[in-house]
């Protein structure tokens, strides 16, 4: 329709090769110290294009989480390939400069989200049909990135 | 730890499936006891600006609450509904728990008479013993005599309850009720299928739907429907419940005789206006499943069950079985999904809506007895005629029918346009449309001769009945009190013969 | 990081605050200077069902798009504007680098005439040129002659753009527009406490309002006001937009004539009806202002101008500089916001309400003509009257002007109902109960002489004029072509003597 397609032949980005040897050391190394450092919020946010979802998110009841308490599975034989994998996508998203206009969850990544709710608040859905939608964000909308406020409220101009 | 995903407790309890006892559960499930009880609420304090759970009259717009509600009354109600039992009584609805008790004590059903006038029926959506019942007689139930049943269940323990809407043996949602299922079968919406959220409405759709009683050439007799079919696609099951798309349904099912209107539905004929009208019934979920919440897959039960802790014993989470208004606690209810708006922010968008659905309500409430009246005088003109004038006063008829079954379409839905407002509107703007038509095309048929007795206000022309009963209607002095009521035949004198569910000496 | 919450960059450009070239911004802004570029694009594919920058005639619903569009034309708007510009020629919007030479094309304005009939205020929302001259020539500039400033500017380089909401040395968003400035002082709102995101918004307030010209009595001659202080209060400031606010906001203000209404403010009078009337143009800002986004605080940038990365050189996230139809692209767009939905589910519920109004908008119409008519034939009735035929006729006229006010206020806004769903059905059923009544008035006036000849199709009654236009109206022989058009006086005949920007040897 009107916006043309994203041009895939610019000039490579430094910072994110950067990145996407820090991600492989995460990966190849595995070491405890570089797992939970890239789990942090302040990692994500090294990029701009996460600089949205962090400011939602520091505003939010969950602001004292690391975004992988959400973004990442817990249980580590899952959370290393899932890592891996997000994380090279995110990087050469960045790289390629393929980066949508618009950032969604997908699917897989939804869910990983939504094991990750039910994950911490395991006592307080016990007693009632938490399932009466596929997701808690369905009724929970705002968490954490408060999706329906206006976008000046939440995003950042020039990211 | 779980990773499984957030299950529905199950349960068992020993129960049986067939249980219509609401006691039953207080023992196992107080928590949900508790909320339930709160239905029985009913004072000044539960009231917002349109709705809430006290049972003023909706055309008294005259005395203040509970008898009547100047600011969300409709005052026309008795005269459009003249000569239909709706006219002796329609009051604001309250609790589910009250659902029998006013069954029982409402002058919709003649309590002065053996013949209760309105069929078994009547008890589908107001007691748990329905379906026992339907087991026991069959089909034959829809058209037994509405009095023989008021003495077979209790009052509080089968009103509206548990059972209704869970199987008593794990308390899994159910469909209990005859006709909703019978309703999805024909638009080809396979309950089996159906999702927890989709449960989450249906339910309440047993009973807060648009019904008809099925005249015995179509199938059992009495039987309540719901006219949905028209515009039902296999893809788009509820393709079919806009106001415009069952106008059209009932251009069949019924047994009207007039010329033009052969085969028909109607509910009753103004005696006024000597029209074949329609009567609409609480089209909460017909309006809520196309309008931006149902649309998007918000249920129900998202909004009138929202979950709360505040219950003992334990105070664990449970679905609210307090089923009201979500403006007397918008805190709970909308901002699980609206966290980032204000409660006050939330109830002036309910309102920005409301307003304006009353408003034009009202309007189009007055141009339909515009219309009735229209076709009042036209009967009795004397005066030169159009050569046309039989054909025109067929179609100033049928569009008094149309005019006023939109409004009513709207009227009779509960939440004053909140549920769908912008389809809301439309009916109320057609319903405007058809009723000025009707006044229009009765003028025509008298070559304008009635033009003069229909200038001015209104209110003022034609004045809005406030009191009407049963036992007005005996005194045939009471009728002489207005033009209309003058069209009615008195009933036959009589003492009650009911008084909730006693029967009097007679 | 940030902690204060995101905040608008800030440049420092070495430009003057009072540059107007948009080309001057180039170099620096590639970003937006690209997507700015695409508001050129124009063609069929940019079509949505009603709306996208595609420029066919408004009334034209015979000839398929460019020219026409059978799906979205409004037939009457011809008959309804005869004897204002706007009659000649009404096309749907296009964008913003179109916005001169759409001025410079337009048949509204005299362009065979030295005397364009209209002020140069109409520069005021087209060319960046605008401040620049109301500093050079103060209040005077507004009723200064149109045609004077066709060669002061070019076409491309200041049609609508970045000076007009930018601060050229700094890049923050600014009032540039004078109407504006006045307006929200007028209304109590602080410009300089506007938050970022009301900035969002107000920029596109400067423009995308309704407005008229001001009579010398009251002010500056020819001076656009944004008639908005009716209803204003100190907590409300933009309290007083909603149309019965502003249509009593126009029982004054102006210099009408004609008894009980003196004083009134009227764009023009109908020839047919002999009626003062009132123009609407584009109230987006007043829709949208209390409309389910605009309460809730989502700004017009928020879905017409939402972040993109897809434009070079270097793909960072910039504000889309196109400003069109959010449709042409939901991800982008309203996807922001509703990330759980689907592009189509979007779409439909836009098209939900789109549908709806667009029906009552066209019933508005034809009852609106319809009031035209009524008059028309009262006032040539020569059988026998109402005694209070005078009174009655002002108020049938009172009536054809509120019922065209209320459609035209509908009609002019250019989201089909989606800035302000309620609101805009609110809007049309007041419409079509003021133009209804004036028919009834017309009718009581003559004692129903002339209803006879207002019985059947008003399309029939009185067709829709298809095309007109200055030259059309030049030619006596024209005016012959329908009853309504009889009542125009033609125009001198006369070559063109402006093209464009070029003035033709005469
Ligand atoms: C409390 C759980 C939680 C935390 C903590 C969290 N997120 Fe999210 N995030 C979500 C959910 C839920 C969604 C999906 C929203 C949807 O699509 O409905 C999401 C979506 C996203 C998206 C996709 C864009 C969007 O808005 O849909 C991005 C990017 C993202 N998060 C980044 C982050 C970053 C970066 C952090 C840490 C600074 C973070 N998140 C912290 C729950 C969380
Ligand atoms: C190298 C820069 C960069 C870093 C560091 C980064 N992201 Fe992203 N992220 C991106 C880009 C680019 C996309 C868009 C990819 C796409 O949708 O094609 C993205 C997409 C996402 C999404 C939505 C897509 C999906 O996978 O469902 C989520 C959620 C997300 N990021 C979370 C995170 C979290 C959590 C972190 C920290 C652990 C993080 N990101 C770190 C650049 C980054
Ligand atoms: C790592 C643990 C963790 C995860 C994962 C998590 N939460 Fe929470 N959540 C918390 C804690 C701790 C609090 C209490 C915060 C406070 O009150 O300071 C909380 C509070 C909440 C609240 C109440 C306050 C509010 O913000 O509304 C809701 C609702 C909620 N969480 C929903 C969710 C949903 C939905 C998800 C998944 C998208 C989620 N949580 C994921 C730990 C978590
Ligand atoms: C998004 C929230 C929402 C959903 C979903 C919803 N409702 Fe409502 N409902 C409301 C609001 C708000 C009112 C207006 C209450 C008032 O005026 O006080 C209302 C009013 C009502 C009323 C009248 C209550 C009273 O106090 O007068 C009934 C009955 C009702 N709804 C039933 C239903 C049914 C049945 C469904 C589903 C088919 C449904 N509602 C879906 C929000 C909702
Ligand atoms: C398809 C379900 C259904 C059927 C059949 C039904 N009702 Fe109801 N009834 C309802 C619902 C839902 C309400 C509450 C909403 C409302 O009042 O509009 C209600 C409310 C009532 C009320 C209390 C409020 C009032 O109107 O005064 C009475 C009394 C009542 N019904 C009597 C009857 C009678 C008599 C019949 C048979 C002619 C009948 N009902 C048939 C569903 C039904
Ligand atoms: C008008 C319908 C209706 C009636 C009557 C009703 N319920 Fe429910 N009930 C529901 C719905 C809807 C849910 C939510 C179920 C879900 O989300 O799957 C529910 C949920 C429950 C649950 C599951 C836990 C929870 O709170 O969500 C229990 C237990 C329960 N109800 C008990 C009862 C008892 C006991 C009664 C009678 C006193 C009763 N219900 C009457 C509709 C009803
Ligand atoms: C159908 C709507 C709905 C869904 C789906 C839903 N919630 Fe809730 N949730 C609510 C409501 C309503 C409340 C408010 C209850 C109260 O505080 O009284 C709530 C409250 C909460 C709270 C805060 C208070 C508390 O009770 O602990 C948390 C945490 C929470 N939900 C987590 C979740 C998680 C995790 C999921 C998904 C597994 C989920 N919710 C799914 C409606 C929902
Ligand atoms: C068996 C029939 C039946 C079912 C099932 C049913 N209702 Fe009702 N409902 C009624 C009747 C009857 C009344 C009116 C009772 C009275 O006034 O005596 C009513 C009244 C109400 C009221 C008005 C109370 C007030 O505060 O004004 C609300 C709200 C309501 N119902 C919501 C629901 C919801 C939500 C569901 C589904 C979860 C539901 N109902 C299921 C028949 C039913
Ligand atoms: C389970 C989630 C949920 C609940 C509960 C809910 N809403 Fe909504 N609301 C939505 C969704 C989804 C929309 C559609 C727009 C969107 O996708 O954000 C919406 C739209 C709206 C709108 C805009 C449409 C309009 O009619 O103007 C209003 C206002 C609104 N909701 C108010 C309420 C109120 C008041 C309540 C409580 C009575 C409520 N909502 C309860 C999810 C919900
Ligand atoms: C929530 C999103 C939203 C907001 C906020 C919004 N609009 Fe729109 N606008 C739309 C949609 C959707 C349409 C309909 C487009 C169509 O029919 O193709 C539209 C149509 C328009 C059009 C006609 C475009 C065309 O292609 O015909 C104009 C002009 C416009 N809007 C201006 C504004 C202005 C000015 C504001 C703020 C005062 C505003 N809008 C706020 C969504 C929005
Ligand atoms: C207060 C701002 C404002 C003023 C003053 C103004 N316009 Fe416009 N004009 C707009 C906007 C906004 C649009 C686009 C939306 C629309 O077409 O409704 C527009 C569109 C146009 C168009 C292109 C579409 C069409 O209607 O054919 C023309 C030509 C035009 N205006 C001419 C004029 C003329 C002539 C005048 C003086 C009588 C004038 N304008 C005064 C704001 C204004
Ligand atoms: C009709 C109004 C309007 C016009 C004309 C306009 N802009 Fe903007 N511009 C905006 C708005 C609104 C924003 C968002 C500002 C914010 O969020 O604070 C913006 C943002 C910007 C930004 C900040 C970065 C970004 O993309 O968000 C730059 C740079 C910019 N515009 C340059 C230009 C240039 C260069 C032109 C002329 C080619 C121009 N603008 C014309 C309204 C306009
Ligand atoms: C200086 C006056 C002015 C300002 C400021 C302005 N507009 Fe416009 N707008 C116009 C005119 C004039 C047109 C029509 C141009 C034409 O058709 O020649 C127009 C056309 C449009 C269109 C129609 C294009 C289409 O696709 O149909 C949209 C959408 C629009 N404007 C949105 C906006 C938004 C959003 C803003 C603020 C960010 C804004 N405008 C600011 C005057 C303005
Ligand atoms: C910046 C956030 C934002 C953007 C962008 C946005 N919306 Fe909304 N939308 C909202 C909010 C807020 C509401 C009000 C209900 C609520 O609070 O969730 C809403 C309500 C709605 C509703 C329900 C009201 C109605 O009119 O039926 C629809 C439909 C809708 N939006 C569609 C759209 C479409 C289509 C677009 C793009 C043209 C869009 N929205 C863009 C935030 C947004
Ligand atoms: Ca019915
Ligand atoms: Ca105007």
């Amino acid at each position: 329709m009107s916006n043309a397609p994203p041009n895939r032949t610019s000039p490579t980005n430094w910072f994110a090769v950067a990145s996407v040897l820090a991600v492989l050391l995460v990966a190849g190394a595995a070491g405890a110290w570089s797992m939970q450092a890239t789990d942090q919020a302040a990692f994500c946010a090294s990029c701009h294009t996460m600089d949205t979802s962090f400011w939602t998110f520091g505003k939010s009841g969950h602001a004292k989480l690391a975004c992988n308490d959400c973004h990442a599975p817990q249980n580590l034989a899952a959370k290393i390939p899932f890592k891996a994998q997000a994380g090279s996508a995110d990087v050469w998203a960045t790289v390629s400069k393929n980066i949508p206009d618009v950032i969604h969850a997908s699917k897989m990544h939804k869910d990983v989200i939504q094991a990750n709710c039910v994950r911490c608040h395991a006592p307080t859905i016990q007693t009632v049909a938490m399932d009466a939608k596929p997701y808690c964000v369905d009724c929970h909308r705002s968490v954490p990135h408060k999706s329906r406020t206006p976008i000046s409220t939440r995003k950042v101009a020039d990211g | 730890q779980q990773t499984e995903g957030p299950v529905a407790p199950v349960y068992k309890t020993g129960l049986k499936s067939d249980e219509t006892s609401n006691k039953a559960f207080e023992k196992q499930f107080p928590a949900q006891w508790l909320t339930y009880q709160r239905n029985n609420l009913d004072n000044l304090q539960q009231m917002t600006d349109y709705g809430g759970p006290v049972p003023w009259n909706k055309n008294d717009n005259v005395n203040p609450p509970p008898k009547g509600n100047p600011k969300a009354a409709q005052p026309y109600l008795k005269n459009l509904w003249l000569g239909y039992p709706f006219s002796f009584e329609y009051k604001k609805a309250r609790g589910h728990t009250y659902a029998i008790q006013d069954i029982l004590d409402t002058d919709r059903l003649n309590r002065y008479s053996d013949k209760a006038g309105l069929p078994a029926t009547c008890w589908n959506c107001k007691t748990t013993k329905m379906s026992t019942w339907h087991r026991e007689y069959g089909d034959k139930v829809w058209s037994m005599e509405f009095h023989d049943f008021r003495t077979k269940q209790d009052e509080k323990d089968n009103s509206i309850g548990c059972s209704y809407c869970h199987d008593p043996a794990d308390m899994k949602l159910r469909i209990d009720s005859v006709p909703l299922k019978e309703a999805l079968q024909k638009v080809g919406f396979d309950l089996a299928k159906a999702s927890r959220n989709d449960m989450r409405s249906l339910v309440c759709a047993q009973c807060h739907v648009e019904y008809y009683f099925q005249a015995p050439k179509y199938g059992p007799a009495a039987k309540p429907v719901f006219p949905w079919t028209n515009g039902a696609t296999p893809d788009k099951p509820f393709g079919g419940v806009d106001p415009e798309s069952i106008y059209q349904y009932y251009k069949d099912h019924g047994v009207v005789e007039m010329k033009t209107m052969e085969g028909w539905f109607a509910d009753w004929v103004h005696p006024v206006s000597k029209t074949p009208m329609l009567k609409a019934q609480h089209p909460e979920f017909e309006h809520f499943i196309n309008g931006p919440h149902g649309a998007a897959g918000v249920a129900c039960a998202d909004c009138h069950m929202a979950y709360t802790r505040s219950v003992d014993p334990d105070k664990k989470k449970t679905s609210n079985h307090q089923w009201t208004s979500p403006l007397l606690n918008i805190e709970g209810t909308c901002k699980q999904c609206h966290q980032d708006k204000t409660p006050e922010y939330l109830k002036e968008r309910v309102l920005f809506t409301q307003r304006k659905v009353y408003d034009q309500l009202l309007k189009a409430q007055d141009l339909s007895v515009r219309a009735h009246e229209a076709v009042r005088l036209a009967d009795a003109w004397k005066g030169e005629k159009n050569p046309d004038y039989d054909a025109l006063m067929l179609q100033a008829r049928e569009n008094v029918r149309h005019g006023q079954w939109m409004w009513d379409y709207v009227s009779a839905e509960n939440s004053v346009g909140f549920h769908n407002p912008v389809k809301t509107m439309d009916t109320l703007a057609r319903s405007q449309e058809y009723s000025a038509g009707a006044a229009l095309l009765a003028m025509q048929a008298t070559n304008y001769g009635i033009g003069k007795n229909l200038e001015g206000d209104i209110r003022k022309l034609v004045p809005p009945i406030l009191e009407w009963s049963r036992e007005m209607q005996m005194d045939p002095e009471n009728l002489k009190k207005y033009v209309w009521t003058t069209y009615l035949t008195p009933l036959p004198k009589s003492g009650k013969v009911w008084d909730g569910n006693k029967k009097l000496t007679q």
